[in-house]
């Protein structure tokens, strides 16, 4: 039987390289997978949690349902958003996208 | 599908078309009816089958279909909602289910579905009729469509009443009708009666249903909990009835009972609250009147049957209830017997009829009193459906005539429909027969005389005797109103004319009538002479199963038995002679003003309530209070404050608040944003760097200082 | 339990002990015999496979009122082999600017999407392969392993041509495997599993056909997209795109993508029969003999694939739009309906007797395709009212 | 060292080197296909935690929704996808210096978490946690409403994203 800490630490370790990936990539789309990697990584929590608590409570898959709802509506939308900056600004790195400054 | 969930259903349909109909289909008047007409009979199906089911488990009383869901968390334990089919409502489901359809039925008749638009209706207005190829002929209600959205949402609340298991959703219930009894009072808002009677009966009920309310709190307060079958446990009621009120020495069971009894008295217009009913039959049709008179108003009194343990609890409470219910019967009684417009009559008669279950309850004679309830609703709806046809006869002969001032439901227009509307004629006998209990054959005969018999049996002789006289003015005045409109010759050119109505509105009167003279063969006391026995006594049975302790059946005793025979036939044949040959309103004996004008009661009213509260709003609190003491106050304010602020804004605003305050922390901050400026480079990657750098600094010294 | 009641356990047994004889380790042993039955179907299904081409080629043949191949071998059965020997000899070509590693990932990839399937597949009451508790749900997991497969094809081969076709074809994918996936609750609500085994068994009395002939349909016209036969081939229309997302692919790397879209018509063919057909169930004939049972099974795959074929060869390829409207316009709004007047019916009717269940479910479908025929109608009668204007329409129904 | 627990090592490594390659490699397509391989070995972990529904609906949702959408994204987005210029922002190593702490944090705070080293029970004899995943799902007093306000939240999502997406030309 594998103990609970290898998959704790799996998913903090793919956190980690979604963050990454979110805080380095200049590509927006890229950023995007970046969140991918880390909701992934809460998710595996979640179920890990659902498995080695008590199998009876299914609040880990209920909220890994969820996480998976979550993160389809977040990628439609973003990657919507980033299509439409594309046809407006004809870019998508992240960098390019500042009208928020001063 | 299980019972349980089927009960859940059942309110639904009506409701749904409601909304269907108010959003969707209310452009097309067929449509409309038959999705109200679809849902009536749905529920209608799903009460039958639940009936039967119920009919078929044998001592139902124990075990009833029953079911609840947690609705509101209440601190340590849930305020729970749910259904309960106990014999009790599976009876009174029984009759609310078929009148409900019938009347949904008859309506599509009743407002000429199928016959021309009118040429100069307006919303609001009854139809005038409109011209078809040169002679003029009824033309549909402008607002068909709307009417039965009405009548759905009003199936809906007598459905949610009937099958609730707690106070709180019977209250819903109620209140729903409430509001359905006034849009369908005011139906046709335009006219000002109409509008008067609406507002009349909302305020005349609400004045019950707030009684109602706080008897409802009173009882969640004390015993924490609405919910039947939790209250009448012995524990329960017990406690109840030991805790003192503190309200003239009544016990806590007491005083709520009395208040929930207020409320029906508001609800099933019982003296002094009756007044809102006869007003009531401004309403448009007969159909609408019946919905809130022969329907609705047993709402009232199937809350007393209901809640009929805690009554039984405190005999003060019960002597108030009988005595009420006693003298409202008679009075009632007396009044119709004065009234010239077929419908009233049928109003005053309901409430007396009425006031003889209250006063049945009052007694204690429980199962009577839903006897009663149920085949007094059968006729009374058969009543006046039939007096709905009756009208729509006369106005086809109005409209034969063109005679437009004529009141189609005066009875001395009428006379001698016999012959021209047979259908309607003998329905209405039949119905009428029922009222006064004609013997042995008519439903009403076995109820009533049920009640005399307990009235008697219990020893209580004075309601005994007022019961009987008003059963007699009851036969009476049936006898009066069948010799004055179907008996005899055609007094108007109209009644000549009057002709039979189409098919959906004879169907409900032929299929009420037949439960008009059935309903009351499953009630027969086993000790009644020849009859009792051959069928057994089912409906004691079944609807005595819902109390604890099941009610014995009384030895049979012949004098209410003869008393009941010599009123119902007395009365009749009375009330034949007298009017057999009355032509005009004139050689009618009885007319005595004090009858006529329902003893002053709206005059009465109006001087010692309305006009008060008129002077009140408009002379005291208008002119005096508002206008005298609080402009004044508020004109004085005006030059003080003035005063103060100018000296504020010198001495204090100006030189500290705007040069210190204000252009410094102004000045301050334009100093530090363009130095911080830089900062915001507008890329979103970096602004979470940076909350992420801050957070994790933040975090370790939190971690490293106070953790650690 | 001898060889003929239960083959598959008696070999596996009897290899395992072979092998433990030889002093395996016992696990290792276990794994090994595993791989072996695994190896052992998917041999099975090239086998079929190459028959398949061969099966094709005589249907189509036959619907254009041809012989077919008729020179190598009696009924030329020997051609598969033929064709096969070509393309293995044939060069093997790689597009300049091509992504190596993705390119020549894609058809590996088609061909595995189509074998996992079978995975799942009961092939006889005692032969499943894997008893999986949501293999209904699997199907559609190893549709979204294609779907990627035919997009990495399409890209990596670095032409325009394949990609649009890539494109279209995803893009029709993607949209029919929503219809698909609610026909295929259909039997999951009736069997109340999502288990294929499960489903099978509850078919005992009735095929789900009967209980929902159009979900039946509908699933077929969903598989046939997921396919990308026609009519729904859009994505290879040689007029416009020449050879959609496998135009830069030669010898046997197409050829794995040709016997993979065979290959998967078959499968799904046999999902349809498992899913409304009763799988390998034949009025209690599985029972006698899992080799009876695989008998029918393949019999009705091989019909469910027929009828595909009978669709692909009779209709005309549609439009891309059309197809993008008819999926998401007409097919999806219908699917769900339909999902939702069953699962309230199953609802209604929960301890019904058994005819009445049937009935009332037929009637259902029956209820719901009329509705959805008339709406169809009416929508295009007032296009066609758009277009041609009100008159002729008008003489066109007299 | 049990059989699970050499495929779970495997598989984890693989999946974190795909992860990792997410990040990091030039070519954005790459970049999506490794994160299928990623989603892939993550849905196996799923397996043998065995939530065997959430690994599939992985694989379905994931791998056949949302990789086949960034592919979609990257190829519609072609003029930056060329492998042209640097990849990653000038702060980069800021980025992987937090997340390198981030997962320091985590491990940390792990390490001193007692319930670290527990190990699953068995699951019960016939145990279906797909029914019972059901039956939490949709019964009242489980998960029900969640389960709505998420279809909500897509039909949202939906609306919002061909709103964005749709070409005002």
């Amino acid at each position: 039987m594998i103990p609970l800490s290898w998959y704790l630490l799996f998913s903090a370790a793919l956190f980690s390289i979604g963050l990454f990936g979110v805080l380095s990539r200049r590509n927006a789309v890229a950023i995007l997978l970046g969140v991918e990697l880390m909701l992934n990584a809460i998710n595996v929590n979640l179920v890990a949690f659902w498995r080695y608590g008590d199998i009876a409570v299914m609040a880990g898959q209920v909220f890994a349902i969820i996480v998976f709802a979550v993160a389809a509506a977040e990628v439609s939308v973003g990657l919507a958003l980033v299509i439409s900056v594309y046809r407006r600004r004809n870019t998508v790195i992240a960098e390019d996208l500042d009208l928020l400054k001063w | 599908m299980a019972t349980e969930n089927l009960i859940w259903l059942l309110p639904l349909p009506p409701l749904l078309a409601f909304f269907l109909i108010v959003l969707f289909t209310n452009k097309n008047k067929a449509l409309s009816h038959s999705v109200a007409i679809g849902a009536a009979f749905l529920s209608w199906l799903g009460s039958m089958i639940v009936f039967i089911r119920a009919v078929g488990v044998e001592h139902f009383g124990e075990h009833p279909f029953a079911s609840s869901i947690n609705w509101l968390p209440t601190g340590d334990n849930w305020f729970k909602l749910g259904v309960l089919i106990d014999p009790l409502s599976a009876a009174v489901l029984f009759f609310v289910a078929w009148t409900v359809l019938m009347i949904f039925l008859y309506s599509v008749g009743y407002h000429n579905f199928g016959q021309p638009a009118g040429d100069h209706d307006h919303k609001g207005l009854p139809p005038h009729g409109a011209t078809l190829h040169g002679h003029s002929v009824p033309s549909i209600e402008p607002m068909y469509s709307r009417f039965f959205a009405f009548i759905g949402l009003f199936a809906f609340g007598m459905y949610t009443l009937v099958v609730s298991d707690n106070l709180l959703t019977l209250y819903v219930g109620w209140e729903i009708m409430g509001l359905c009894s006034y849009l369908l009072i005011g139906f046709w808002f335009a006219k000002p009666s109409a509008r008067n009677a609406a507002i009349k009966a909302f305020m005349t009920t609400r004045l019950g249903d707030v009684f109602m309310l706080l008897g409802i709190a009173f009882l969640y307060s004390s015993t924490g909990t609405l919910t039947y079958r939790e209250i009448f446990t012995e524990s329960t009621l017990h406690a109840l009835a030991t805790i003192p009120s503190g309200v003239f020495g009544l016990s806590a069971a007491g005083l709520i009972a009395l208040f929930l009894f207020i409320g029906t008295v508001g609800k099933s217009a019982q003296f002094p609250l009756h007044v809102w009913l006869p007003d009531a039959m401004e309403g448009p049709t007969p159909v609408s009147a019946m919905i809130h008179a022969a329907t609705m108003v047993s709402a009232g009194v199937y809350a007393v049957i209901r809640m009929f343990p805690l009554y039984s609890l405190d005999a003060k409470t019960m002597t108030i209830v009988a005595f009420i219910g006693a003298f409202t019967a008679i009075f009632a009684a007396t009044i119709a017997v004065a009234q010239n417009d077929i419908k009233r009559v049928l109003a005053f008669s309901t409430i007396s009829q009425l006031g003889y279950m209250i006063a049945a309850i009052g007694m204690g004679a429980y199962i009577a009193a839903v006897f009663h309830l149920i085949t007094h609703a059968f006729f009374k709806a058969l009543l006046f459906l039939g007096s709905g046809s009756v009208i729509h006869g006369m106005e086809h002969g109005v409209y034969h005539t063109g005679n437009h001032h004529l009141d189609p439901q005066d009875m001395f227009n009428m006379g001698g429909l016999r012959k021209k509307m047979p259908i309607t004629f003998w329905t209405f006998l039949i119905g009428g027969f029922a009222l006064s209990g004609f013997p042995i054959i008519t439903a009403g005969f076995w109820s009533k005389d049920e009640i005399l018999a307990d009235a008697f049996a219990n020893g209580h002789m004075a309601i005994f005797i007022t019961l009987a006289l008003a059963a007699f003015l009851t036969a009476f005045y049936t006898m009066r109103q069948i010799t004055l409109t179907f008996l005899g010759e055609p007094r108007t050119e109209e009644a000549k004319h009057a002709h039979e109505t189409n098919w959906t509105m004879t169907t409900p009167l032929v299929i009420l009538s037949v439960f008009a003279i059935g309903y009351g063969w499953v009630g027969i006391p086993e000790h009644f002479p020849l009859l009792g026995g051959l069928i057994p006594n089912w409906f004691h049975e079944f609807v005595g199963g819902t109390l604890a302790e099941h009610p014995e059946t009384l030895p049979f005793n012949v004098v209410p038995l003869l008393t009941s025979l010599v009123v119902a036939l007395g009365g009749l044949g009375l009330g034949w002679y007298i009017y057999r040959d009355v032509k005009t309103a004139e050689q009618d004996k009885l007319q005595f003003a004090l009858l006529k004008n329902k003893y002053y009661f709206d005059e009465i009213y109006d001087y010692l309530f309305i006009q008060p509260s008129i002077w009140f709003s408009e002379v005291f609190v208008s002119k005096w209070m508002d206008k005298g003491v609080i402009d004044g106050i508020l004109h004085l304010f005006g030059p003080a404050t003035g005063g103060i602020g100018a000296s504020i804004r010198n001495y204090f605003d100006v030189p500290f608040i705007n040069q210190f305050l204000g252009d410094g922390s102004a000045n301050s901050v334009y100093w530090i944003g363009k130095n911080l400026r830089p900062i915001q480079t507008g890329r979103i990657q970096q602004y979470l760097l940076l909350s992420l750098v801050v957070f994790s600094v933040v975090g370790g010294l939190i971690y490293i200082l106070l953790l650690a | 339990m001898n060889f003929w009641t239960d083959p598959l356990k008696v070999a596996a047994d009897w290899l395992q002990g072979v092998f433990t004889s030889w002093g395996m380790n016992e696990v290792f042993a276990h794994v090994l015999v595993a791989f072996l039955g695994v190896l052992l179907l998917i041999t099975i299904l090239m086998v079929i496979d190459i028959f398949l081409v061969w099966i094709e080629r005589k249907v189509v043949a036959r619907f254009q009122d041809r012989i077919g191949p008729n020179r190598l071998g009696p009924f030329g059965l020997i051609q598969p082999f033929a064709d096969i020997i070509k393309l293995i000899i044939k060069e093997d070509t790689t597009p300049a600017g091509a992504d190596k590693v993705v390119y020549n990932l894609a058809p590996i990839l088609s061909m595995m999407s189509v074998l996992i399937i079978w995975s799942v597949v009961p092939i006889a009451p005692v032969i499943l392969s894997v008893n999986l508790n949501v293999g209904v749900l699997f199907l559609i997991a190893a549709g979204a392993i294609g779907t990627l497969s035919i997009i990495m094809a399409g890209w990596s081969s670095n032409n325009k041509f394949a990609l649009i076709g890539a494109f279209r074809q995803v893009a029709m994918m993607v949209a029919f495997e929503v219809p698909m996936l609610a026909m295929l609750l259909i039997p999951t609500i009736f069997a109340g599993s999502m288990n294929m085994n499960d489903i099978i068994q509850a078919q005992g009395g009735l095929w789900y056909f009967v209980l929902s002939p159009l979900g039946a349909l509908i699933f077929l016209v969903a598989i046939i997209a997921e396919l990308g036969r026609a009519p729904f081939d859009l994505s290879e229309g040689e007029s416009e795109l020449v050879a959609g997302f496998n135009i830069e692919y030669s010898g046997m790397k197409f050829g794995m993508f040709y016997a993979g879209e065979l290959l998967h018509a078959m499968t799904f063919g046999g999902i349809w029969g498992i899913l409304f057909f009763g799988g390998y169930r034949f009025f209690g004939l599985e029972q006698v003999s899992p080799f009876l049972a695989i008998a029918i099974f393949l019999f009705k795959a091989l019909l469910g694939y027929w009828v595909i074929m009978w669709v692909k060869y009779t209709m005309m390829r549609i439009r891309i739009d059309q197809m993008l409207v008819f999926n998401w316009v007409f097919l999806t709004p219908l699917s769900f309906a339909l999902l939702m007047v069953t699962a309230l019916m199953n609802a209604l009717l929960q301890g019904a007797p058994v005819w009445l269940y049937a009935a009332g479910m037929f009637l259902s479908n029956v209820v719901v395709a009329w509705i959805a025929l008339e709406v169809a109608r009416s929508v295009s009668r007032k296009e066609r009212q758009k277009v041609e204007g009100v008159a002729q329409v008008a003489e066109a129904h007299h | 060292m049990t059989t699970e627990q050499i495929i779970f090592l495997i598989v984890a490594g693989a999946t974190l080197a795909a992860g990792l390659l997410v990040v990091t490699s030039r070519n954005l397509i790459h970049a999506a296909l490794w994160l299928v391989a990623t989603l892939f070995g993550v849905a196996i972990l799923y397996t043998l935690l065995n939530a065997g529904f959430i690994a599939v609906v992985q694989v379905v949702v994931y791998i056949g929704a949302i990789a086949i959408l960034f592919i979609f994204a990257v190829m519609l987005t072609r003029k930056d996808m060329r492998d042209s210029g640097p990849q990653h922002n000038k702060t980069w190593w800021l980025g992987a210096l937090v997340s390198l702490l981030t997962f320091g944090g985590l491990f940390a705070v792990l390490g001193q978490w007692s319930g670290l080293a527990k190990t699953g029970a068995e699951l019960p004899a016939g145990f279906d946690s797909v029914a019972a995943l059901g039956e939490a799902l949709t019964s009242a007093n489980g998960y029900v409403l969640p389960f709505e306000v998420a279809s909500v939240l897509l039909l949202a999502a939906m609306v919002g994203a061909v709103y964005l997406a749709f070409n005002k030309k």
